[in-house]
């Protein structure tokens, strides 16, 4: 099912979750979780213009979506996983709280039209009252008109981007590939994905592991193997690639984002 | 011209008096100062002009904003009167500016950061746009030094509130348990 | 915005919308020509509408003077509207105003267009409150049609300079080398 989704550069990683998963509601039965993934995955190809930053959060969700779909195989463990539908109603929940700002901003937008036809009385003060008004510049001196000048034609600041926000989540991503390689470079066999996640408090954490071990995969610095359906995933350093070397890609994966589609889950 | 007679004229009068000479909202107490009467008669006879403009269908109405009470024609004579009207519309706002309205109009004041960090994408180019066009404006900055945006007084005038605490309440934006149900089922591996 | 109900408000109703949105005397041709009905009638209601507002002791009257027709304030009314005149607590300008007076003060006579674009901000509801308290004022129309603004000889006088050009040098307002060579770029005439 070819579907063109046109991504309008505002648009954020739940935005256009939203737009596959709403769209077409009579085709409610056609359109499943794989084939949205699929088409998230196929949208985020074409994002290359974007920044690193909006690419991370696309990534992220992509991941879960990944995830989620792969659960598809393990009914068993999608039912018995809390984990996994956390993760799950994690996202439910930014979908429904972006379709409630959505709404809203219609909302708005019908309001604000209205307006314009709202005009206000602008004639001001009858010319015998004029005389009356206090001066307005009474309080002002020549000096302060200059004050007003020179910031008025000053530069404009280009807007500040304070990524503050974003930073934690992109350092996570780099740093989750730094720690993951830290740990299987040290260790002579396969070590599970759940011992990997120890430690970690929140989903995004291990979403966030989840993509630095698919790209350490690509990279070939690891292997990674199933052993049954059920199982967790082990993975091993193969030695193959420098350290150093792996440090420099998890670098070049923050400024040339790939889609974690590659890695067939 | 008529002389000093002792009798003033009604405090109704005078109120749409001082509406018709006004270029910007007027507070009900700046009205009660002039009449030397209490701001609470003041707001009950504003009320009551504003439900008579109302009610005789006349071709201004009043209506209070966070400024204070103003007349505005009433909007249904708007196409008549578009050719006395000064610029021009803008267009239309996109949906991702809307959105960010939206989200500063129901969680503001926020900064760019907060704005970016709801939405999930860099909305700052965004934020840009709804600020020249008058509809947020950045709060007076404070100590912590992030610059915090909110609706401009005008906005909320525009959107026909006397304040934000007007706007309906999100829930009522809230997609319905149908339309939840859905999502969750579309992102639920089918069995 | 409103919906199509096929039966548009009455023509007495959109005359009145109009008086209220004028900012000076409207001829009633040019009345009629809005609602494409015969001046003499639009002149009917006119005098309709000015006998109704004496009848009724509103705060307004309408009144035909020599450029047309206007909405003028009860004259029995005038001592309170001289309160409210004087007695307006904030004479100060606003930061936006002495921006915007600034701007011209100094780069003038300038059109909305060019205020708007220098300052970044949608700047016509500044000027044309600048323009009613005659602190700028429009420079007669030229060929290229755009209206020019330029402060008024009651702003200079006010100021404290015989003329504009005693406004002190703004360079000694620029915080750096930097933004001064901007500023000139933008204060050279252009092209």
């Amino acid at each position: 099912m070819a579907y063109e989704v046109k991504l309008d550069v505002f648009e954020g990683p739940i935005d256009l979750l939203l737009h596959l998963i709403t769209r077409q509601r009579v085709d409610i039965y056609e359109i499943s979780l794989s084939t949205i993934t699929e088409e998230y995955i196929a949208a985020i190809e074409r994002l290359d213009e974007l920044d690193l930053e909006t690419a991370t959060g696309f990534l992220i969700v992509a991941a879960t979506l990944l995830e989620l779909k792969s659960s598809r195989l393990l009914p068993g463990r999608y039912t018995e996983d809390p984990s996994l539908l956390e993760e799950r109603d994690l996202l439910l929940a930014r979908l429904v709280e972006c379709a409630t700002f959505r709404a809203a901003g219609e909302w708005l937008a019908t309001m604000l039209e209205r307006g314009l036809d709202w005009h206000p009385r602008t004639a001001g003060l009858e010319p015998e009252f004029a005389g009356l008004a206090p001066d307005l510049l009474a309080s002002t001196t020549p000096e302060h008109l200059a004050r007003a000048a020179a910031a008025a034609f000053a530069p404009k600041p280009t807007p500040e981007i304070d990524l503050h926000h974003i930073t934690p989540i992109r350092e996570t991503v780099r740093d989750a590939i730094y720690e993951l390689a830290q740990v299987l470079d040290g260790r002579s066999g396969a070590v599970s994905f759940s011992e990997l996640c120890g430690g970690t408090t929140r989903r995004i954490e291990v979403v966030v592991r989840f993509l630095a071990l698919l790209e350490l995969f690509k990279s070939g610095a690891v292997d990674v193997a199933q052993a049954d359906r059920f199982g967790d995933i082990r993975a091993t350093w193969t030695g193959e690639v420098d350290f150093d070397e792996v440090l420099e890609e998890a670098d070049e994966y923050m400024l040339a984002p790939t889609q974690p589609g590659g890695a067939r889950s | 011209m008529n002389e000093e007679q002792g009798s003033s004229p009604p405090e109704s009068k005078i109120v749409e008096s001082i509406l018709l000479m006004a270029d910007e909202p007027i507070p009900a107490a700046q009205i009660a100062e002039v009449l030397e009467r209490p701001t609470a008669l003041v707001e009950e006879l504003l009320n009551q002009l504003a439900e008579s403009y109302r009610m005789s269908d006349r071709g201004f109405l009043l209506r209070e904003s966070p400024g204070g009470w103003r007349l505005y024609t009433s909007p249904d004579c708007a196409p008549w009167l578009e050719r006395f009207v000064i610029g021009n519309r803008h267009p239309r706002l996109t949906p991702a500016a809307l959105e960010v309205l939206a989200v500063i109009a129901y969680k503001g004041p926020l900064s760019r950061a907060t704005i970016t960090e709801i939405r999930g994408v860099d909305s700052d180019g965004v934020v840009k746009t709804l600020q020249n066009r008058g509809l947020i404006e950045e709060l007076a900055p404070t100590g912590s030094g992030a610059v915090l945006f909110r609706l401009s007084d005008g906005s909320v005038e525009r959107l026909g509130l006397r304040s934000l605490d007007e706007l309906p309440p999100l829930v009522d934006f809230m997609p319905d348990a149908e339309a939840v149900e859905d999502m969750e089922s579309k992102l639920s591996p089918s069995v």
